[in-house]
């Protein structure tokens, strides 16, 4: 197995080794590595099988977005084996076990995958359109395979040997999510004396600073400031921080649910814990800082093993120390997957090409691209990746004025980034029914009318630098201050190396084959 | 309109689908109809169909404010059974139920009905003792109900939990083999496909904004949001929404719209083979053919069009779910939703004429309104063709709560139906 | 879960304490043997199920357990104003402001 | 920090239910020798008997059992003139107390109320779980839950759930 960790980076304790299984496999990892993180640094890439065709799945990004990269888990003894976890989120302890789902009879050799071959007869609701005649056919033959080959991971069997909690809490202020807009409205509002609860699904706060660190933050490195700030919360009586808590669903008149994770990440739990702890927050002003969510790109291929978000690549290297391949193309519409490439390139990834669907970007980006070295192809696109269970190169062509393709090469790689830009996060918005509108110039959904006292910050308001994301939680935190009748005392965060950009958006790569998607719809 | 088969099928993949057209075309809003139906769910959909298929009228319009499904057909957990009590219900439901066996041919379009059996569990001797009036009742009807001991109910699914010791024990259970489940998008994709085949046009994406009289108290047309449109005949089949329709034909009803949710898990390899229900602790599963657990949960307490409900009934429909089935504990819920439901005094629908002339309506399903779409849409086509109820629907009228001749299926009403 | 202010115990606290007890200002008829059968059909079935302001009843079971007034929207589920169970529904902007402040409490 | 809040069920007490018009409230408090209290939620005490109210018209008496008669006599001495309903629930209900710097958390397991407004010396009467209850603050950190007798096991076995959940530290 190959060693894909890079020296001095990421946040994992190198000296606790954690010991787990995969497909009954024994694999190494350290402290704070998450399944995804530490199968990856062990060139792990292949993780799963798709639901209808069975085409073999790894991971495109490193968070609860995740939708390829689900296993089951199992800590042993009866009553403890859970499916369909995501990867990228389940911390890794000693004597976790963990399998693959959705294949016969192995993930490597898949009987399903002959639907991926038959992908153009199983066709978008192709069982509503057949399977009618016989009609006594139905009951006996085509409902019960039907139904055989249905999910993805395999229920429990035996009833859960675990206990669970619950509590109602009050607040003032909750924040959910804390990144720069969340740590910076609870910095505000915690200064100023009121009662706060900010919540993040992750184990450690910061957000996108754990992962894409600016310079510095206050004339600080990133991290001592990051590290001082969670400090002056913790310590601060009049502030709750939860971690590992996810917030569910948001209901009326400001109450949040939150379910919060207690011992999935604890090799011994003490005796007596319950496993989750259900929390029904009601607060009077909700600041939801919940970042926006990286969009995939369309092309021939996107789902191999191999091809993942930049950021989530990005997210491997920062967080982890974790090289997610030694040889990436880059595909992207949208500045920031190049500053995912130059952080890989500095790490010591070969970046085989950048590909760049606009036909112009920034100055600085081409000048910090040349300075690294990287071959870069603006105007250019990914056609088709090539490889079965891993990429191994892809296919790249000049995008011509008609929308078409030509002057197609080959590229070698063991890595596609991809970056099609960003969305805000705005799931728990929705569920207080406040409307969206759609914003032109971005060609993002940003946060319209509000039914709940609720104020929206960071990214999920369509803001994609740090800085932006600082100022505008400071702003909330403001808003929700006056609204609770308190005087705010404003801060400020200043960042240096702020990597703001920009992009476009693009529905589907230019291709020269139209029938691309009909085949796979 | 091409025929769908495996053939089809066949051929599309061969030639990469290339000549793939939409399953019904977008008609343009005519300015004068035979008939108009006001909602385009199940119901709706279904009546225009059998309005074309069996009584020739095909210059039919169908509208809906949103989108072809988007309400309560798109929204329900999918039970199909029809051991209702009373003689009423029963011809009712039993001839949905007749109807669905074979409506995937009929429609051309599979609609993937599922006759995988509902069971009803007994927590308590009052359960035991109910159920089994039912299906002495049931019986007699015609309808099939076996009783079954917690023995057998555990034979037919085994992720029940029989224990006597348990919080919620199970006592013994009813069971309706006929009963399942079907694809609800699939019904309303499959009527609206078949319908439009026949002529009748789908409007979708346009509020009705008043329901239009004449001198003589006839209905004249509809005002909508593109403009006024001639019909001489109007049925309403809006489900939450009928009581504001209504009200602007000067009509109003004895419903009041509720909050209903439902939940699904993430999907799972196949371990529930059946549907169950419990009325007592409140809450119904089944496993979808794609995996996901579909759980249905009760209506929230007070009325509401918000579409939005508490999470106290989520939490205690999910407690329950736990309770009975243990091993469910570690799946995680994948997604939960609300829809407005129309409840009447006596839990029975209201299907038949009104005091309007040429104004029909089909309302009041409460929860329990996806179970009987074919055979209510049957026999409102019937009503409305005719101007004369059917046989079958003839007892669900208005009128019922001025006479007093009720049909109080509340205890038939699962956790409201 | 909505929060409601209890007219009686003069606090905003979670539905789990109250129960909704229907359309509120629904008067018994006086002289019940003169009624008609249409008459009866509309005190006993007929409901405003309006969308938009509702004017209905809740009871404070777990808490004061009296029955009071309320008056919600049904789209946005807001409650406009609580009152006492003798009071007329509120009308008019002076008692909309009134109930706003209720809100805000 | 290690867990310092105790559980603990009290003796039987005395404990009625008065109910009477707001006209007659003059009279009950003359008869009873204090006064009644006019707020809900709001507690007075007057040597051994407190009086809570809990609603319009109703409030909860309580005094040591053997000094029950020094509620029921007097009252009944004004029935007459004053008419009111006081009916004994002596045995109703169980007394726990839940006592320790923990014990507004611990109690918000089960209490949907928002229980840092209810001030000390106020009672009220809600839901902890699915049992209505009533909820007195007596001191800062001590509350007491006056409960249903068939529902007291329901309720400690939820409390010493609790316990074991705060003891383990997570």
């Amino acid at each position: 197995m190959s060693n894909l960790r890079v020296d001095g980076k990421g946040r994992i304790n190198r000296d606790k080794r954690i010991r787990f299984t995969f497909d009954g496999v024994s694999y190494e990892g350290f402290e704070g590595d998450t399944v995804a993180s530490a199968l990856l640094a062990n060139g792990v890439h292949l993780m799963g099988r798709s639901f209808k065709y069975h085409r073999p799945r790894g991971p495109v990004t490193a968070g609860s977005e995740e939708p390829n990269a689900l296993i089951g888990t199992s800590r042993g003894g009866a009553g403890r084996f859970e499916p369909n976890t995501r990867a990228t989120v389940q911390e890794i302890y000693e004597g976790l076990t963990t399998v693959s789902q959705n294949k016969w009879p192995s993930l490597n050799f898949d009987v399903g995958a002959i639907n991926d071959k038959l992908h153009k007869l199983f066709a978008a609701g192709f069982y509503y359109k057949t399977f009618m005649w016989p009609k006594s056919f139905w009951d006996k033959v085509y409902e019960p395979v039907i139904r055989a080959s249905a999910g993805l991971g395999v229920s429990p069997s035996e009833p859960d040997a675990d206990a669970y909690a619950s509590r109602y809490l009050y607040a003032e202020l909750l924040i959910v999510g804390a990144g720069p807009a969340g740590l910076a409205a609870a910095l505000t509002a915690a200064r100023n004396g009121t009662d706060v609860v900010l919540v993040d699904e992750n184990r450690e706060l910061g957000g996108s600073l754990l992962s894409e660190a600016p310079a510095s933050i206050d004339g600080k490195p990133t991290e001592t400031w990051l590290s001082e700030c969670i400090e002056e919360l913790s310590t601060l009586p009049n502030v709750r921080l939860m971690t590992r808590s996810v917030a569910i669903g948001y209901y009326h008149e400001n109450m949040v649910g939150v379910a919060e994770k207690l011992t999935d990440h604890l090799a011994y739990p003490p005796a007596g814990a319950p496993r989750e702890r259900m929390w029904r927050i009601r607060a009077k002003e909700v600041i939801l800082a919940q970042g926006a969510l990286e969009r995939p790109l369309v092309f021939d291929g996107n789902d191999r093993p191999g091809v993942m978000m930049a950021s989530a690549a990005q997210t491997y290297l920062n967080r982890y120390g974790v090289k997610v391949g030694t040889a990436a193309v880059v595909m992207t519409s949208h500045d920031s997957a190049w500053y995912a490439a130059f952080d890989l390139v500095d790490a010591g990834v070969t970046i085989a090409a950048l590909v760049d669907v606009r036909s112009s970007v920034g100055d600085h980006l081409l000048s910090e691209a040349q300075a690294r070295g990287i071959t870069v192809k603006t105007g250019h696109t990914v056609l088709s990746v090539a490889g079965k269970k891993r990429v191994s190169g892809v296919q790249v062509g000049r995008v011509t004025g008609d929308g078409k393709v030509s002057d197609i090469t080959s590229v070698s790689c063991d890595t596609v980034l991809m970056s099609g830009g960003w969305t805000p996060s705005l799931h728990l918005f929705s569920h207080t029914k406040g409307s969206l509108h759609w914003d032109e110039e971005n060609e993002v959904f940003l946060p319209g009318e509000k039914t709940e006292r609720c104020h929206i910050a960071g990214g999920g308001r369509g803001l994609w630098s740090q800085q932006a994301a600082f100022d505008d939680g400071v702003l909330a935190a403001e808003q929700a201050l006056t609204s609770l009748g308190q005087t705010a005392k404003t801060i400020s965060v200043d960042v240096d190396g702020d990597r703001a950009g920009s992009g476009i958006v693009m529905e589907e790569l230019p291709s020269n084959d139209d029938k691309l998607l009909a085949g796979h719809l | 309109m091409s025929k769908f088969s495996a053939v089809s099928l066949l051929k599309g993949a061969l030639t990469g689908y290339k000549n793939v057209e939409p399953q019904w075309p977008d008609a343009e809003l005519k300015s004068e109809y035979d008939v108009i139906i006001v909602g385009a769910g199940g119901h709706g959909l279904g009546a225009a169909y059998y309005l074309a298929k069996e009584h020739g009228i095909t210059n039919v319009a169908v509208i809906d404010k949103g989108w072809l499904g988007g309400g309560n057909t798109g929204r329900n957990t999918t039970i199909i059974r029809s051991n209702y009590l009373y003689d009423e219900s029963a011809r009712l439901y039993d001839h949905a139920v007749d109807l669905w066996d074979g409506l995937s041919q009929d429609l051309n379009y599979n609609v993937m009905f599922s006759q995988r059996g509902v069971m009803m569990l007994a927590h308590n001797v009052h359960d035991v003792q109910s159920f089994k009036r039912h299906i002495h009742a049931n019986r007699l009807n015609g309808v099939d109900n076996v009783w079954l001991t917690p023995e057998q109910a555990k034979e037919k699914c085994p992720p029940l939990n029989i224990s006597p010791s348990a919080r919620y024990p199970v006592m013994g259970a009813a069971f309706q083999q006929r009963g399942g489940t079907a694809r609800h998008d699939a019904v309303a994709w499959g009527y609206a496909r078949a319908a439009a085949a026949r002529g009748v046009d789908i409007i979708q994406n346009c509020p009705v904004l008043s329901i239009e009289r004449g001198p003589e108290g006839a209905v004249t047309g509809l005002q909508t949001a593109r403009g006024f449109v001639k019909a001489k005949k109007i049925a309403v089949s809006a489900a939450g929404g009928t009581s504001v329709v209504m009200d602007t034909a000067g009509v109003r009803l004895p419903l009041e719209s509720y909050p209903l949710q439902a939940l699904v898990s993430e999907p799972v390899k196949p371990i529930f083979p059946q549907v169950v229900m419990s009325n007592t602790v409140h809450a119904y599963i089944s496993q979808s053919d794609k995996g996901e657990l579909v759980i249905g949960s009760g209506t929230d307490q007070y009325v509401s069009y918000s579409q939005r409900g508490g999470l106290p009934l989520i939490e205690h429909t999910l407690a329950a779910i736990c309770e009975v089935f243990p091993i469910f504990r570690r799946i995680r819920m994948l997604r939960k939703w609300g829809g407005v439901v129309d409840v009447t005094p006596d839990r029975s629908p209201i299907l038949g004429k009104t005091p309007v002339q040429g104004l029909y309506l089909n309302c009041g399903w409460g929860t329990g309104g996806f179970k009987a779409t074919p055979g209510s849409a049957h026999v409102f086509a019937h009503t409305i063709a005719q101007d004369e109820p059917h046989p079958i629907n003839a007892p669900f009228t208005l009128e019922r709560f001025e006479t007093g001749r009720l049909i109080d299926e509340a205890a038939a009403a699962a956790v409201a139906h | 879960m909505l929060l409601i202010h209890c007219p009686y115990c003069k606090e905003k606290l979670p539905e789990l304490e109250f129960e909704y007890a229907g359309q509120a200002h629904i008067a018994r008829p006086l002289n019940p043997a003169e009624q008609s059968d249409a008459e009866w059909r509309d005190y006993l079935f007929i409901r405003s199920n309006v969308r938009g302001d509702h004017a209905e009843q809740w009871r404070h079971t777990h808490g004061c357990g009296r029955y009071f007034n309320a008056l919600r929207n049904t789209v946005s589920d807001k409650f406009i104003a609580t009152y006492e169970i003798e009071q007329p529904r509120p009308t008019g902007s002076e008692e909309g402001e009134k109930s706003n402040e209720q809100l805000e409490s | 920090m290690a867990f310092n809040t105790i559980v603990e069920t009290l003796p039987a007490m005395g404990r009625f239910s008065l109910r009477c018009k707001r006209e007659n409230t003059v009279a009950m408090s003359k008869a009873l020798g204090f006064e009644l209290p006019s707020t809900i939620s709001e507690l007075v005490r007057s040597g051994n008997v407190t009086a809570l109210k809990l609603g319009p018209d109703e409030w909860m008496l309580t005094c040591p059992m053997d000094e029950r008669a020094k509620i029921k006599e007097p009252l009944a001495a004004v029935y007459a003139d004053a008419v009111h309903s006081l009916t004994e629930v002596s045995s109703r209900e169980v007394s726990i107390r839940v006592s320790g710097p923990e014990a507004e958390e611990l109690l918000s397991t089960s209490c949907p109320r928002n229980l840092r407004e209810l001030t000390v010396g106020c009672g009220v009467r809600t839901v902890f779980d699915s049992v209505q209850v009533i909820l007195t603050r007596e001191e800062q950190n001590q509350f007491r839950l006056d409960v249903w007798r068939s529902f007291v096991p329901h309720v400690m076995g939820l409390l010493s759930v609790a316990t074991k959940e705060f003891e383990c530290g997570l």
